[in-house]
């Protein structure tokens, strides 16, 4: 267990969602093959390709903001619709709070968070209920601020937000899609999970994961 | 039906296909940077530089329309994907210059993220670029709220005029205005027969049942009737073309322009008999067909089907469609 | 599956087909006297016309190369099918000057029938015509008695170089001489992977299996191979390539033209790809590539597979090429 | 049964043939399946539809060569391969040797029909035996030659003729193609009549039918 998050911790906990990712491709492109066009896991495959590229690329002793900037921009370069831009938005936007700083306490992280989901934010206008991303990672946030605020540390934290990013996730089954490309088939939307937000919730267990490995 | 086309690894069929396009264009286009498209004789450095991004396997578009009089960079992405931001805002920064920078961009999810992303980036690097959005699909959202209607072929005509008027030196708030003027005044609407398969993974993108067309391929053909049995040329075009004067409101003695956009396996041949009914349709109307265009300028690999896209012209416009340009896929002397 | 084409009569296709091609190329071409294609601004009288004739079906082929530069009247036939002599001895008559006529003809049984009775009646009637015949199709017959040697896309070329030399006001001698250097210099190799329909009646044209591509569409693929399994488009340029060096016997540092037609719905994207391994194997061997143009200039309705044209070039001929044309298919500046 | 042959005569026996080629045309696209394109049926139907037009439009009181000149251009004018120039020219050539006369005696015809046979050897090198039009055309002509030497009436020289052209057209059932599109399919060819002399066949068939319904 840690009471702050280093660069290193961050690495694992990247690794970590690789590895979710990569184990769960599968489901993740049946699922957006219900109303998107089948391409999710693919896509999130090829992104974590480019994570892992730009972890290894940054180097031996990294700092964090260069490295969460790397991740952000070498996942952009994914050609490929929403995926890119989103996530690679979420990791660019946690880079600029995390300047400076070797290690997050849990409040830090919330802030680091918080930066990447309101970077997010700018380039969609989806909210929570509209059955995306969004659904699992608003939830995720908001309760990594809580678990702070709450006197929290960053594994225990994360711990929750993943729990919070499923359930989120869960969520999205009922709904019906009002962004992306999934909102075509409207109504024959509802029934399954949301892709992107079923990646999220993978990505938070990662990181919850990944976090413990250092235990 | 098994896939048969004619590629080599998938992974590496958008650089293999931009390789060959600039070889058979080597005295009009060139690859720069990663896989990007610029012109072989670049423009002057006083005019304004126009730059798009896209999906491949649309070919000739967009990359198809880099050249004198029409576009200066193409970022193209890989198959049906837009390209990711890195590369895009590339592109920008290679064609910056004082005159500026007109950045035409498609309604489509994923063009739209990656251009909103370089935008950001772009003014907060202090260069001068605007933004073009094309939405003129008919067949979702409305022209109120167009934030649902895709761009299609549309964008031909929009790169066409601001490409022209970026050639004549106008300023590049000039050409954002010529280029929405062209983008507000449009309508087209596509109609489908049959399906296409994906180069790289050979998945079926789109079917349509053996006695039928979808007109409209919004999921729910929103406009112009959806999914119906397959109708004659003349009927077709009827069909089409009142849904797009409806839209844009066309009235009697209004000049248009219309462009036929075959998509993959349909003809020329019957895309000749469709332009011959909307001319007769438009007779009928007592509306003008200013200029017309029929031919294959943005593809769905081996789609059967076409877009019908109209647009209303004024002389300007007129003179920016017919001023010369000299691109892989489109020369006009 | 059944065909699925926008038509409307079956009877009046052709006519339709050319009202509408006459009208999206209303400041290049225009319909003449019955069914005749000719340029909308005729070249002066001093200088050499050139006239073709063809079966419809085949668009943009090949009233899209009327036009400055290229032909001065076509006659398009039915689908399919050789126009008879009546329509074409007109063309010939309203196209008769005293620097005289060049009347292309590819080789296909019904084009050449006709031919041949236009050229007796216009010797009767003292009108100043000679005929180059294409017959470039390596898959039959051989480069000693080509007579069974089909006439496909190589047309183009000598349209173009021959077009070229009329403009530049040659006699009408030299014009021959260029069309047939051009002639002999070129060979031309068909690959199919899907067979098409014939628009007017609907029946199959020709089926391939799911699995296989059909190199040289001769009935037993005399030369390239012939029926085998689909291959990638590496390994089909190369099969073809070599089959059409050896066949032209091109040495080592010549020059050569390459042109991919595909005939229907086979993609740019893959011709694209196909021309970089051409240019590779090209480079392997030595052989220079001068030229090569890529796009679908004589279609088979929605066939899918492509043709691949090779030639060998001096500088006459690549001037020529380069010379400028407009015509509703081609436009070089 | 005539002595001599007048225009009206022949306009008969345009008839009948016409009348013949209408009776059979599916036999003739059939035929022209085996190795062909399978059109010559509806490609003849098309011709003699010209030929009709043709009578019409040479007038009452045609005479003889304006006639034949005239169904042989029209026939020309069809569009579709081989059928159109070979039957065209047949009547073409018949025309020149018919100027000037108004009846023709059993020699005379056959100096008519020798002209367009004449006519169709310029258009194609093919030979007897060579499976195509020529295999009926060359022994029915023959035969109305050896009929008027022998001193047989137009009547008479147009039956044996028929008979000639029905005997020609049967020996090509065992022959391979070596003109026209069936050369292609090499040895496949054999088996079946070719399209065009069963068509020369029906045509003399008509002949010999219309010039008797004068009797
Ligand atoms: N406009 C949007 N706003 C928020 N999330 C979106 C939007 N569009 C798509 N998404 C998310 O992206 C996921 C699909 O991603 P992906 O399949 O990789 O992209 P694409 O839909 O372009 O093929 C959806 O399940 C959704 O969560
Ligand atoms: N070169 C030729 N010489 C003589 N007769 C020919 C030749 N080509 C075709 N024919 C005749 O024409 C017939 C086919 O006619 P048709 O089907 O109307 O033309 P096409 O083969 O162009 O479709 C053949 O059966 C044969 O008798
Ligand atoms: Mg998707
Ligand atoms: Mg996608
Ligand atoms: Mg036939
Ligand atoms: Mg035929």
């Amino acid at each position: 267990m840690s009471a702050t998050i280093g660069c290193n911790d961050f690495i694992r906990m990247l690794r970590a969602a690789i590895a979710q990712i990569e184990q769960n491709h599968e489901t993740l492109s049946r699922l957006d093959s219900h109303g998107g066009d089948g391409d999710h896991g693919s896509t999130m495959r090829r992104a974590m390709a480019c994570v892992e590229k730009a972890i290894a690329e940054t180097g031996e002793s990294p700092d964090l903001k260069a490295l969460l900037h790397n991740v952000g921009w070498a996942v952009m370069g994914v050609d490929g619709g929403a995926t890119g831009p989103l996530f690679g938005m979420l990791f660019m936007g946690m880079s600029a709070p995390a300047a400076g700083k070797a290690d997050l306490d849990a409040a830090e992280l919330a802030g680091v968070f918080e930066a990447g989901l309101a970077s997010v934010r700018k380039n969609t206008k989806a909210q929570v209920g509209d059955k995306t991303l969004i659904d699992a990672l608003a939830p995720a946030v908001e309760t990594l601020r809580k678990e702070a605020d709450a006197g929290a540390d960053p594994t225990r934290a994360l711990e929750a937000a993943a729990a919070a990013a499923q359930a989120g996730a869960a969520a999205t089954k009922e709904m019906q899609a009002r962004f992306g490309r999934a909102k075509n088939v409207k109504e024959k939307s509802i029934g399954n999970q949301d892709a992107g937000a079923a990646s999220v919730s993978l990505i938070f267990r990662g990181f919850a994961k990944g976090v413990q490995s250092n235990g | 039906m098994a896939m048969k086309k004619f590629i080599n690894d998938p992974d590496n069929l958008v650089h293999e296909l931009l390789e060959g396009f600039a070889l058979a264009n080597s005295s009009k286009v060139q690859l720069a940077g990663e896989n990007l498209v610029v012109r072989a004789k670049p423009k002057s450095q006083d005019k304004v530089a126009l730059v798009t991004l896209g999906g491949s396997g649309h070919e000739p578009a967009l990359s198809g329309y880099v050249g004198e009089g029409m576009l200066d960079v193409s970022v193209p992405g890989e198959i049906f994907a837009a390209p990711g931001p890195p590369r895009v805002i590339e592109a920008i920064r290679a064609a910056h210059r004082d005159a500026g920078m007109l950045f035409v961009v498609l309604n489509h999810a994923g063009d739209v993220m990656s251009a909103n992303v370089v935008m950001g980036m772009a003014e907060s690097e202090g260069l001068n670029v605007k933004q073009i959005l094309t939405h003129e699909d008919i067949s979702a959202g409305s022209r109120e709220d167009p934030s649902d209607r895709r761009g299609l072929v549309g964008c031909l005509p929009v790169i066409k005029v601001a490409g022209a008027a970026a050639e004549k030196g106008c300023s590049l708030d000039e050409c954002l205005a010529v280029a929405e003027r062209m983008e507000h005044n449009m309508a087209t609407l596509a109609v489908a027969v049959s399906g296409a398969t994906h180069p790289a993974t050979g998945d079926v993108i789109s079917t349509v049942a053996d006695d039928e067309m979808v007109v409209g391929m919004g999921q729910h053909g929103e406009a112009g009737g959806g999914t119906q049995k397959l109708a004659t040329a003349d009927k077709t075009a009827e069909i089409m073309l009142n849904a797009l004067l409806d839209d844009l409101k066309v009235k009697k003695g209004e000049k248009i322009l219309v462009l036929l956009n075959g998509v993959g396996s349909t003809t020329l041949m019957e895309l000749y008999l469709v332009l011959r009914a909307v001319k007769r349709t438009l007779k009928g109307k007592g509306v003008k067909l200013a200029r017309s265009i029929v031919g294959e300028f943005l593809t769905v690999q081996e789609m059967g089907g076409f877009q019908m896209c109209i647009a209303r012209m004024d002389d300007e416009l007129i003179d920016l469609w017919d001023a010369p340009c000299n691109t892989p896929a489109l020369v006009v002397k």
